[in-house]
């Protein structure tokens, strides 16, 4: 197990002239998890976009640290999984092609069929492999966004809203996952379910006042 | 910002009076009276006008590219504004540019327009000028509208190399027999002027900087103003 | 006051009479162009002193 | 090495996006025919020489690329998956497999735009193939250089369709001029030692361009 964490530096984000949150500081060290809480629009995607390193923060600093070594922003996308409602996958590539193209975008390896057979067994699309991702079902394009975020085995994996979409068996896969993350990495849950923000050790709340 | 104000107040005060009234005489004897330049005559006096505005819409350009590429580093807003402001004098003196040359154009070679390589330059200018604003106002979002508006300045500012070094190359090439009298322009281009007439033209740059100068900070300071206005208290 | 007036008057109507302005006006129209641009550039150089001392009192009542 | 196969990737899955929904394709071939029939409308039975044939045959480039260009970054952000590329890759591995990509697609429609040109107009005859093959080159990378990072600009702000050929011709103009002049000299027979001057531009073009883009890039995808 690789020893990592991720740390907040009384982080700021201005958009536009609103300030959208301030001065947020948090650290979680592997293995841990963290859960960001909040009404809609408290800022909640902003800042798991900021932990991602998609987003700048407007002051302060996000720093993930893998093995010692502080991973710099052009290279988080190695360390950091994602899953959300409005990432979106190709429609015009099968499940297994999206996983297969992803994961060479991100490392150039070829993920071997194995590989790719057991995580989509593990999100219950293993029957829809070859199937468009354009043919599935909101529920089935979130549990395939699973299956992509974690053939990288990720340092950090970041849920926003992670059962949105997803019926009872989806939620129970989820909650694996997520138990998983946290005993083994660095688990961040961005979501308003206090349920979904139980499965964290910690939580901060965004948006007071 | 008062020296640069009324220096250049008086500068160009200076080089209107003495631009359009030093009469032109074949023989001039002193700095009173400036030589014939054979094929300009009296349209000479365009240059002391033309020439410097045209100056400072390049030197307006190359500030709104600096200043867009320090908003780069620092993503301060106010880097932004300057910018902003520069690109509209710029502009402002550009349009000045390429009337002040049609207008001497058609008296000189014929016609206002001869697609000569200054000519295309200042052109090219005034597209890429309305390329920036166009792109400005195509997004909302002023961090996002500061920042690309700041990389297209970039990406057109690396293109003027190429305007001042191949462009006369190429044009000449692809219009051969172009109209027009190169002679004429000749003693303007290469600064082989009487030192009358030096003076007066260098004096004329110096002020038309100064007031671009002037211009830029009355506009930043508004800007300023108007951003603090719109910004939500609290 | 009304005496100036009345002799600025009659030195203008002098010069018409005797045509030297209009003659000295069409040897050299250089400076009815200078006038002209003269005029419009202080026109232009007033606006500007305004509107930079309104600027200044807008920043100045904002502090 | 990694960097090679993800660029690698990033071409890979844009070529096969391309060809089963064929965003770019369909318009550029379209575009090309019709504005090529069009200027056979006008000229009708007239023979241009060989400048006015070089023009025309940059200007049809220029817009039919403006039309198809810009899909490659404007199609991922109208289908949201530009965060997932954000995700997934560097900005540099990203701009340099869509560089490639726009490249290839910048030759497809310059070799099928002289295939057309060849056979419709009698006096389109390339006579100095040394230097046509080279300014078509150099071109096409030079001209996908520009069109790709400003595709990347276009795709984050409002009316993209027209603001497109409105940012691009500014700053292709020195480029458009050059390889006009250098087609133009491989149309009346020139040595390639007459056009070397402008082969010299096209590669500073290139190289001027590729590089800025790059650099830039970061600043234009991240937020």
């Amino acid at each position: 197990m690789r020893s990592s964490s991720v740390k907040l530096d009384s982080v700021s984000k201005r958009f536009n002239r609103r300030t959208i949150f301030e001065k947020v500081s948090a650290s979680v060290n592997a293995p841990g998890s963290l859960a960001i809480t909040g009404r809609n629009g408290s800022g909640k995607s902003t800042l798991v976009k900021i932990l991602a390193g998609v987003l700048s923060a407007t002051e302060g600093k996000v720093s993930l640290t893998v093995d010692g070594h502080e991973i710099p922003r052009e290279l988080l996308y190695q360390q950091v999984g994602f899953v959300s409602p409005y990432l979106m996958l190709y429609d015009e590539f099968s499940a297994a092609e999206n996983i297969r193209l992803l994961e060479s975008m991100r490392s150039g390896r070829r993920a071997a069929d194995t590989e790719i057979d057991s995580l989509l067994d593990m999100v219950g699309l293993a029957h829809r492999r070859n199937d468009r991702i354009g043919t599935f079902s909101s529920g089935m394009k979130q549990r395939a966004k699973y299956a992509v975020a974690l053939i990288h085995r990720p340092a950090m994996l970041i849920l926003d809203e992670p059962t949105s979409n997803l019926d009872a068996e989806g939620i129970a896969i989820v909650r694996g996952v997520a138990e998983r993350q946290s005993t083994s990495g660095i688990l961040i849950v961005a979501t308003n379910d206090s349920e979904e923000a139980g499965w964290c050790s910690q939580q901060i709340p965004l948006g007071i006042g | 910002m008062n020296y640069i104000r009324m220096s250049a107040i008086v500068i160009i005060t200076y080089v209107l009076i003495s631009g359009i009234a030093i009469p032109i005489v074949p023989q001039p004897q002193g700095w009173f009276e400036f030589p014939v330049i054979p094929g300009l005559e009296e349209k000479a006096r365009n240059i002391f006008f033309h020439v410097p505005t045209a100056w400072t819409t390049v030197v307006a350009f190359l500030v709104s590219m600096w200043y867009g590429l320090r908003y780069l580093r620092t993503r301060n807003m106010d880097d932004d504004l300057k910018s902003e402001a520069s690109a509209g004098l710029g502009f402002m003196f550009c349009v000045l540019a390429t009337i002040t040359g049609a207008l001497w154009a058609k008296f000189n070679w014929g016609s206002f327009w001869n697609w000569d390589p200054r000519e295309t330059s200042i052109f090219i200018l005034l597209l890429i000028y309305g390329a920036y604003f166009a792109l400005r106002s195509a997004i909302e979002v002023e961090e996002t509208r500061a920042r690309l508006s700041a990389v297209y300045a970039t990406l057109a500012g690396l293109t003027v190399p190429f305007f001042i070094f191949v462009l006369p190359r190429i044009v000449s090439g692809l219009h051969p027999g172009a109209k027009g009298d190169p002679e004429g322009a000749g003693p303007v281009v290469e600064f082989k002027m009487s030192p009358s007439m030096l003076v007066v033209f260098i004096l004329g740059l110096i002020g038309f900087n100064l007031l671009y100068v002037w211009l830029l900070n009355v506009r930043v300071r508004t800007a300023r103003l108007e951003y603090r206005r719109s910004t939500p208290q609290g | 006051m009304s005496g100036y007036v009345l002799r600025a008057w009659n030195i203008v109507v002098r010069l018409l009479r005797d045509n030297t302005m209009i003659e000295f006006f069409a040897q050299h129209q250089l400076y009815i162009v200078l006038g002209v641009v003269l005029l419009i550039w202080a026109g232009i150089v007033g606006y500007l002193m305004r509107l930079d001392g309104r600027v200044r009192k807008l920043e100045e009542s904002g502090k | 090495m990694s960097v090679r196969a993800q660029i690698g990737a990033v071409v890979v899955k844009d070529v096969r996006s391309e060809v089963r929904n064929r965003y770019a394709i369909n318009a550029l071939v379209m575009f090309v025919v019709t504005a090529v029939a069009t200027i056979l409308f006008a000229l009708r039975s007239e023979q241009p020489g060989p400048a006015t044939l070089a023009g025309m045959y940059w200007v049809v480039i220029f817009f039919s690329a403006m039309s198809g260009l810009a899909r490659i970054f404007v199609s991922e952000e109208e289908r949201g998956t530009a965060l997932t590329l954000q995700l997934t890759t560097s900005p540099g591995i990203l701009f340099a497999g869509k560089l490639a990509v726009n490249t290839g697609l910048t030759l497809l429609l310059t070799l099928s735009v002289s295939a057309l040109y060849i056979v419709t107009f009698p006096g389109f005859v390339i006579r100095s193939p040394d230097i046509f093959a080279l300014t078509v080159l150099l071109g096409s990378i030079g001209f996908s250089a520009s069109a790709t990072i400003l595709a990347a600009i276009i795709a984050k702000a409002n009316s993209r369709g027209t603001l497109y050929p409105v940012l691009s011709f500014p700053i292709l103009i020195p480029l458009l001029m050059t390889v006009m002049n250098a087609t133009e000299k491989a149309l009346e027979g020139a040595a390639f030692i007459e056009a070397v001057g402008d082969m010299q531009v096209l590669v500073g073009y290139c190289l001027i361009m590729i590089a800025g883009s790059f650099l830039l890039f970061d600043y234009v995808w991240n937020d």
